[in-house]
């Protein structure tokens, strides 16, 4: 790491900051000299055709692949690339993943229970006891993803688009500074992306949020700033309507 | 009061079994002393070593499930915490023989006299004492899985690569406990125990004694099982099995987890290898076979893994068939009737003896929670 | 756990546990002889056992033609324990325990025996013991009816140094017991016979070593150091047939550095092509090549009973012919089959062994036998190049070791199996 | 009791006496006829010595017939038995119609053979056929017998065949090493022709030199021993690596049929060794069957045995996929299971069929024996096996690389669903593929039955170390398999002389263990995304 990136009032002021960042697979070049700067309490939607590397990006900030080069830091000083998926989660960062991924045979209760925000140590866990605190925040999340009466299901016996909504409250019940969510709409119908949409904004209102997805009537709704990614770095930046007007983006999208 | 929390805790799967193993511990022992031999329900001596073989079975079977069945971890080298478990028992009781060997000498085992040791190696040293032999019961197995899960862990081998390397481990220790240069006894390995704490291993009322603490042990050991998987830390460990990445970004160090559970299993094991010895009488490093772990395997799975219970079950109905068919006239074709069985139960059978009658005998109930349909763990 | 609760709970217990040990009840009162059979049928030791369990079975079943014994009709009790060494344990306990046998004729392997000797001493049954072993053991209810090292290895040790002239020595086995302590033995011998350290090589493989590339090759290299070499193999069975192999690929001939093995007879000479092996050894106690009228006899009934009439005989089947004829002369001499008349009666009997000589059953529970020296035929076979004049005692305890020179098992007059000569008491030192 | 020794001097007084024109008929062969009738090994060797000496123009002929077991004896009558069956009396040399009764072969034993092969061998010095020669130089070389040196130089002298003369050389070189009463030039030529020898026997001979020899010789012994050492060392580690790649090609052969069944299809697959096993009984029934239907055959039977042990286990491996392993997909460990419990009941089966002993399979000539490569011996049937794996290695490259099957089976592997979207049958290609695998196994089994028991336990001894060749060399990954089946086999030998076989292997297993740790996905593992897929 240069002197200079420590000095870089971009990076101060920043919760997310990526630089120049590339990483490679067998000789392909998945992402290239990405830069990405996400301010506290910003909800950022990014784009891009499949293979443009949205998926890699969010593996090299949860700490699941390492990059070749480049500078991935948090909160403007804390290095990402030098931790973990566990210590990442436990800075501050959630995750949804493109699949949904819940634990199905645990109850929807259980999945929440176990991102609850709290100590994530083997003896902590071992002699764990629920307090009434945590019930009712379980209760209210619950709540939130309107889940509460399937408290006692088996997460693998839910719907797709009730898994979205699972992974999502855990990602509530995780209360992180940042929530990286990709493709929550996938799969979803139309009144279900709608609900979605509502949902992310209220969270957006005390968390920073990075969302990715395809589904530009889903981005409109969000009505946040757009970054377009196209192999491996960064094509346009701004509001939806004017990276859509962005002639390269039409043409990656489009394939002219 | 902690009994009955736990009891209230426990489902009707786990009274009936806790009940049983109660039962057994403590009417065998006593239906085999105080009854006389023509009775009905007298239980003859051999039935009940028989007996409590099956039952360190059951219980190294318990701690293959806790691994398995719960983390995903399939050990295809739970032998080898069982036998050194075995060994240090074993060891311990061979220092009771003392002089009675048949060569007479005070210090060294008869095998080391007749390959002419001159003094008893360092790593004998202390096994004289049962409570330090007790300590080496989980702390060898113990030690050795944790130094061995903490570097697989924390390198993420996970699937087919961890299984194929706990079965390296195992069979690295076999071909060095055959060693006789090791000071184990060679391929003889340990025989002609005498004494356990001052009481003849052979007499009766040893082997009564034995039985019972086999039955404490498993129903202590299932009690610590249950209360570890019913524990939160038991919640993440099944978020572990079936999506460890998504547990990781919740902020869970997985490997942690993985090790805790594995130590524990092994030790575990390793007390179920302890009770084995004086009961059988023999410890020798064929324990460490692969075959032997896979067989352990295949035990859990018969008996439907990730429900403790089923493990100890299968491993009681595997071996109870072996015994039956290794004599009479099935004997020279009982590996036929075992290998259609295993065929037969992966094949009609994926939940195992308990997941299927489960399924069988309450379709109006809510399913049980913990019983796996697939392997996730292992697709990878 | 409340009163009420815990009575329930070992009721139902109580109740269960009765349902399921019910089925092992003892059985009914016997009208035969049982006798048991403990070989493994299964496993990597069926390839040697599975033969034994036949012979005993035409042992017993020649018997009963001859009217059985005491008046009965004789039963076997076939049990197959797996090559698995609790599993023998376990199996001879049934025997006993629950067949009610009153003998047992099996193991194969030292700790096939180990293991199942504190079963027998438990329940004090008899247990034959059919094949040549490292010695070092004399027990009340064991009665070892195949070679002690001075029956075999000695002899033939002493023949290759007086009629090969061997100086260099190879010492080749498995790493297990009996190669072990047959190789301390000779080692103890050699030097005892003036022969240098650096003239013995000994080395050691696991079970089942199947690549000899290396060590047949060390062999070679040690072998051609000017004086004339042999190797004395305490290889297990199955390592065998590849060893043989490498030793036909790599041109080591009899005639240049001859191998006499104690665990190769003709059952393993029979998957082996044996004509790149001609002339290398075996030291046994019987041949099936050695022409007597009771041989050819033994011969011609074992492959009419098998249906095979290339069916090979071998020493462990001629021990247990000789204890089970041994085993039949004491019940009738005991009028009884009790194990301790019968343990009482069995020193002293004695038997006609296959190649011409009469066996007899000594204090030590060992017995008496000729030792002979085959040469490998082209066909599988061995001719006898020597043999010694007369029987020879078994020893329970080597005379080359320091710890067991002065032992002696005496069972008759001293009712123990580690008597020392020279403090006059049981027990070892 | 004969030493070799004084065999050999009479043998001068032979070679003496047949040099010169004169052959004389002398007493003693009588004697030696009754020895030999008399059924002792010490009589029959004292009888051959006999017999050389006497010069009985029979001699070469009956000695002959003894080391083959054509040599009849018994009532005062000695027979020789030519190669084709006829009778001829031993004393006259005249054909016998009809077999005297009470006739047994003359017994050999090790120390009779000893006599036999010297005689013919110390007879063949100035035998015609060069290679005889050799032989005889040979003999001449291990016993050093000093009175042999006037024959070998009038030998030398007349010798023409360059490769004999050399070894006529060396075997007088040898004996003037301990002749300490030779020229000390002549000597010193001695250790230079030794040296260049160069192998094991050279140095041993060397050694030999007498205690009391001259500094100057000393020296020249010393640097030669030194060199020769040297020398002999390198070859050693070239004769390790050999060994480590023939052990390298036999784990790669057992291996590689998993690579595909387990490697490739993700099936846990313990049956694997019960293939090799019924590729090896497949071989032992088709030597059978040529042994007793077609003997002339019989260099052929593993020809023959290749393609059938393949059906054989490729067709067990298909009924096995078909009928237990197609209901076990996306569900490894539980294969596992099932195929465990295959393994035992084709073991068994196995078992009970062919019987619990060992059955014989025989080598074909040209896989018996050996050669020397410099200090390299190299034996026919390792070389063989490691052509044979290379060449399997090969079409099983080319199979899945160039074949429609093979791109079928790669597509089904690596999306099934896919795949059979666009019209493959995909259950038709894992059965294929499994049996594919499964007939590789039987080849492996072909092979094996060369060096190792065919008994019904031959398939447990080298499934483990299957599995670690292919987890070492990464799963999915035929190179991987090659790669990881030649290291672990190099490392091997290369441990063995040191640590010894036992210790070795250990040491591999816990080198296996912790290079897990360094690349968990083996050798050469995939990399990227699609593996955590």
């Amino acid at each position: 790491m240069s002197q200079s990136v420590q000095h870089n009032p971009a990076l101060t002021s920043s919760l997310l900051y990526l630089d120049g960042v590339s990483v490679s697979f067998d000789g392909f070049k998945a992402i290239r000299g990405l830069s990405l700067v996400i301010a506290p309490g910003e909800m950022r939607a990014i784009i891009g055709p499949n293979g443009a590397g949205k998926t890699t990006m969010m593996d090299i900030i949860t700490g699941k692949t390492k990059p070749d080069e480049g500078t991935v830091m948090f909160g403007g000083s804390v290095d990402l690339t030098r931790l973990d998926e566990a210590a990442i989660a436990n800075l501050g960062i959630g995750r949804k993943f493109q699949k949904p991924t819940v634990f199905d045979f645990h109850t929807i209760e259980d999945n929440i229970l176990l991102a609850l925000k709290s100590q994530r140590s083997v003896a902590k866990t071992l002699f764990w006891k629920t307090a009434a605190a945590n019930q009712k925040r379980i209760d209210d999340i619950l709540g939130i993803i309107k889940l509460g009466d399937a408290r006692n299901r088996l997460a693998g016996s839910l719907s797709h688009g009730q898994k979205q909504w699972l992974e999502i409250g855990m990602l509530l019940a995780q209360d992180p500074k940042l929530l990286l969510v990709d493709e929550p709409a996938a799969g979803m119908t139309d009144g279900e992306t709608a609900e979605t949409a509502v949902l992310l904004k209220e969270i957006a209102k005390d968390h920073s949020v990075i969302v990715v997805e395809h589904d530009m009537g889903f981005i409109r709704e969000l009505g946040v700033k757009v970054t377009v990614l196209h192999e491996g770095s960064v094509l346009a930046e701004g509001p939806l309507d004017q990276v859509s007007a962005n002639e390269r983006v039409v043409e990656v999208y489009l394939g002219r | 009061m902690i009994t009955r929390f736990l009891i209230q805790g426990m489902d009707k799967r786990g009274l009936v079994f806790l009940a049983l193993l109660a039962g057994l511990a403590l009417l065998v022992p006593l239906s085999n002393l105080l009854l006389p031999p023509g009775s009905f329900l007298h239980v003859p001596t051999s039935t009940m070593s028989l007996w409590g073989k099956y039952l360190c079975y059951a219980l190294l079977a318990i701690s293959l499930d806790l691994v398995w069945g719960y983390c995903g971890i399939l050990s295809l080298g739970h032998g080898a915490f069982f036998a050194l478990g075995g060994y240090a028992m074993g060891m311990y009781l061979m220092r009771q023989i003392g002089s009675r060997g048949v060569y007479g000498n005070p210090i060294l085992p008869d095998f080391m006299v007749f390959l002419n040791w001159g003094e008893l190696p360092w790593y004998w040293y202390g096994f004289s004492s049962f409570p330090f032999a007790m300590l080496m019961v989980l702390l060898v197995p113990g030690l050795l899985a944790f130094v061995f899960g903490w570097f697989a862990f924390r390198s993420r081998v996970t699937g087919v690569y961890l299984s194929i390397i706990t079965q390296a481990l195992t069979y690295a220790l076999l071909l060095a406990f055959f060693r006789n240069d090791m000071g184990f006894g060679g391929n003889n390995g340990l025989t002609d125990f005498k004494d356990i704490l001052g009481f003849n291993v052979q007499a009766q009322t040893t082997r009564a004694a034995l039985f019972a603490m086999t039955c404490v042990m498993l129903i202590a050991s299932f009690l610590i099982a249950r209360g570890i998987v019913d524990s939160k830390l038991g919640k993440v460990v099944i978020a572990i099995r079936d999506a460890e990445s998504r547990t990781r970004f919740l902020g869970y160090r997985v490997d942690r987890f993985k090790l805790f559970v594995f130590t524990v299993s092994a030790c575990m094991a390793g007390v179920a290898g302890a009770l084995y010895v004086p009961q059988v009488g023999i410890i020798n490093p064929s324990e460490f076979a692969p075959a032997n772990s896979i067989e352990t395997v295949i035990w859990v799975a018969i008996g439907g893994r990730g429900t403790l219970v089923g493990a100890a079950l299968g491993a009681v109905v595997v071996n109870y068939a072996k015994t039956v068919f290794t004599s009479g006239f099935m004997a020279p074709y009982w590996l036929f009737a075992l290998g259609a069985l295993f065929v037969f139960v992966t094949l009609f059978m994926p939940k195992g003896i308990l997941g299927t009658a489960q399924d069988w005998w309450g379709k109006r109930r809510k399913p049980e929670p913990a019983t796996p349909v697939a392997e996730p763990a292992a697709a990878e | 756990m409340s009163v009420n609760s815990t009575r329930r709970v070992i009721l139902g217990a109580a109740l269960a546990g009765a349902t399921f040990l019910g089925s092992f009840l003892p059985a009914a009162a016997q009208e035969t002889i049982k006798v048991g059979i403990l070989h493994s049928l299964s496993g990597t030791m069926a390839i040697s056992e599975t033969t034994l369990k036949d012979v005993m079975l035409m042992l017993i079943e020649e018997q009963n033609k001859k009217g059985g014994l005491l008046g009965k009709k004789l039963e076997a009790v076939v049990v197959d324990p797996a090559s698995n060494w609790p599993l023998f344990a376990e199996k001879a306990r049934e025997l006993i325990a629950k067949d009610k046998v009153s003998a047992v004729f099996g193991c194969w392997t030292s700790v096939s025996r180990k293991s199942v000797l504190p079963v027998f001493k438990e329940l004090n049954s008899i247990l034959f013991y059919p094949v040549q072993y490292e010695g070092e053991e004399s027990e009340r209810n064991v009665f070892y009816t195949g070679a002690a090292p001075n029956q075999q290895a000695i002899p033939a040790v002493d023949y290759l140094a007086k009629e090969e002239k061997v100086q260099r020595w190879v010492l080749a086995g498995t790493d297990y017991v009996y190669p072990r302590t047959t190789n301390k033995i000779l080692e103890a011998y050699l030097k005892s016979k003036g022969v240098a350290s650096e003239d013995i090589m000994i080395n050691y493989t696991p079970f089942g070593h199947s690549d000899w590339q290396t060590i047949v090759s060390d062999i070679k290299k040690f072998g051609s150091a000017g004086k004339k070499t042999a190797v004395v193999s305490t290889i297990n069975g199955d390592a065998n047939v590849p060893f043989y192999k490498e030793l036909g690929n790599q041109g080591i001939k009899a005639t240049d550095i001859p191998v006499v093995a104690f665990s190769v007879g003709e059952e393993e000479l029979a998957g082996i092509d044996t004509k790149p092996l001609l002339g290398h050894l075996a030291a046994w106690n019987y041949f099936q090549s050695i022409k007597t009228p009771e041989n050819d006899a033994f011969i011609k009934q074992w492959q009419a009973f098998t249906k095979n009439p290339k069916r090979v005989t071998n020493d462990p089947m001629e021990a247990h012919v000789i204890g089970f004829a041994m085993w039949v002369k004491a019940v009738e001499k005991a009028k009884s089959t009790d194990p301790d008349k019968v343990i009482e009666a069995l020193p002293g009997i004695e038997a006609p062994n296959l190649t011409g000589g009469i066996s007899k059953m000594l204090p030590n529970h060992h017995i008496t036998k000729p030792v002979f020296i085959g040469e490998i035929k082209p066909d599988g076979q061995f001719d006898v190049v020597w043999k010694t004049q007369g029987l020879v005692p078994g020893d329970a305890w080597s005379k080359e070791l320091d710890g067991s020179k002065d032992l002696i098992g005496d069972w008759v007059e001293k009712k123990c199996g580690n008597f020392n000569v020279k403090t006059g008491k049981c027990g070892g030192a | 009791m004969i030493s070799i020794a004084r065999l050999l001097r009479q043998l001068v007084v032979l070679t003496a006496l047949l040099i010169s024109p004169l052959a004389a008929f002398a007493q003693g062969a009588d004697d030696a006829f009754t020895r030999l009738g008399a059924d002792s090994y010490s009589d029959t060797a004292r009888a051959v010595e006999m017999l050389v000496t006497s010069a009985h123009p029979q001699a070469a002929a009956i000695i002959e017939a003894l080391g083959d077991g054509r040599l009849l004896a018994g009532g005062g009558a000695v027979i020789v038995k030519t190669r084709d069956g006829k009778l001829i009396d031993a004393k006259t040399g005249q054909p016998v119609a009809t077999e005297p009764a009470g006739l047994s072969a003359v017994r050999l034993n090790n120390n009779v053979r000893r006599v036999v092969q010297a005689a013919l061998g110390g007879l063949g010095l100035l035998n015609p056929d060069a290679g005889k020669r050799i032989a005889a130089a040979e003999a001449v070389f291990k016993s050093r017998d000093v009175t042999v040196l006037p024959v070998l130089e009038a030998a030398i002298a007349k010798e023409s065949d360059a490769k004999a003369k050399a070894a006529l050389r060396q075997a007088q070189a040898a004996i003037l090493i301990v002749k300490t009463d030779a020229p000390p030039f002549d000597r010193l030529a001695a250790v230079d022709v030794l040296r260049e020898r160069g192998d094991q026997e050279a140095l041993a001979t060397l050694r030999s030199l007498p205690g009391d020899a001259s500094p100057a010789l000393k020296d020249a012994q010393g640097r030669a021993i030194a060199a020769i050492e040297g020398n002999l060392a390198l070859w050693r580690a070239g004769q390790n690596l050999w060994y480590g790649l023939s052990l390298g090609s036999v784990l790669l052969l057992a291996a590689i049929g998993l690579a595909i069944t387990f490697g490739v299809m993700g099936v846990i697959n313990m049956a694997h060794g019960e293939m090799v096993m019924l590729g090896a009984y497949t071989t032992f029934v088709v030597q059978e069957l040529i042994r007793t239907s077609a003997p002339g055959l019989f260099d052929y039977s593993l020809m023959i045995a290749i393609p059938a042990a393949f059906l054989v286990a490729g067709a067990v491996g298909i009924a096995i996929e078909r009928g237990v392993i197609r209901f076990l997909y996306g569900r490894p460990l539980e294969t596992l299971l099932a195929t465990w419990g295959i393994s035992l009941i084709l073991q068994q089966a196995v078992r009970t069929g062919f019987g619990p002993t060992n059955r014989e399979v025989g080598a074909p000539n040209f896989m018996s024996g050996a050669f020397e490569i410099g200090g390299l011996a190299i034996t026919w049937n390792r070389l063989w096996i490691i052509v044979f794996a290379g060449l399997v290695f090969a079409a099983l490259l080319a199979i899945l690389k160039l074949t429609p099957m093979g791109l079928q089976m790669r597509a089904v592997t690596q999306n099934r669903r896919m795949a059979s979207a666009m019209g493959i049958r995909t259950g038709r290609i894992d059965a294929l593929t499994f049996g594919l695998g499964s007939g590789v196994a039987g080849l492996a089994g072909v092979a094996l039955s060369q060096i190792d028991n065919v008994s019904p336990n031959l398939g447990q001894s080298y499934i483990i170390d299957s599995f670690m060749v292919v987890v070492f060399g990464g799963v999915g990954n035929l190179w991987g398999t090659l790669v990881g089946a030649m290291t672990l086999g190099v490392a091997n030998k290369f441990l063995e002389p040191y640590a010894g076989a036992v210790l070795g292997k250990i040491a591999l297993l816990v080198f296996i263990i912790l290079f897990i740790q360094k690349r968990p996905r083996g050798l050469f593992a995939l990399k990227g995304r699609a593996v955590e897929a």
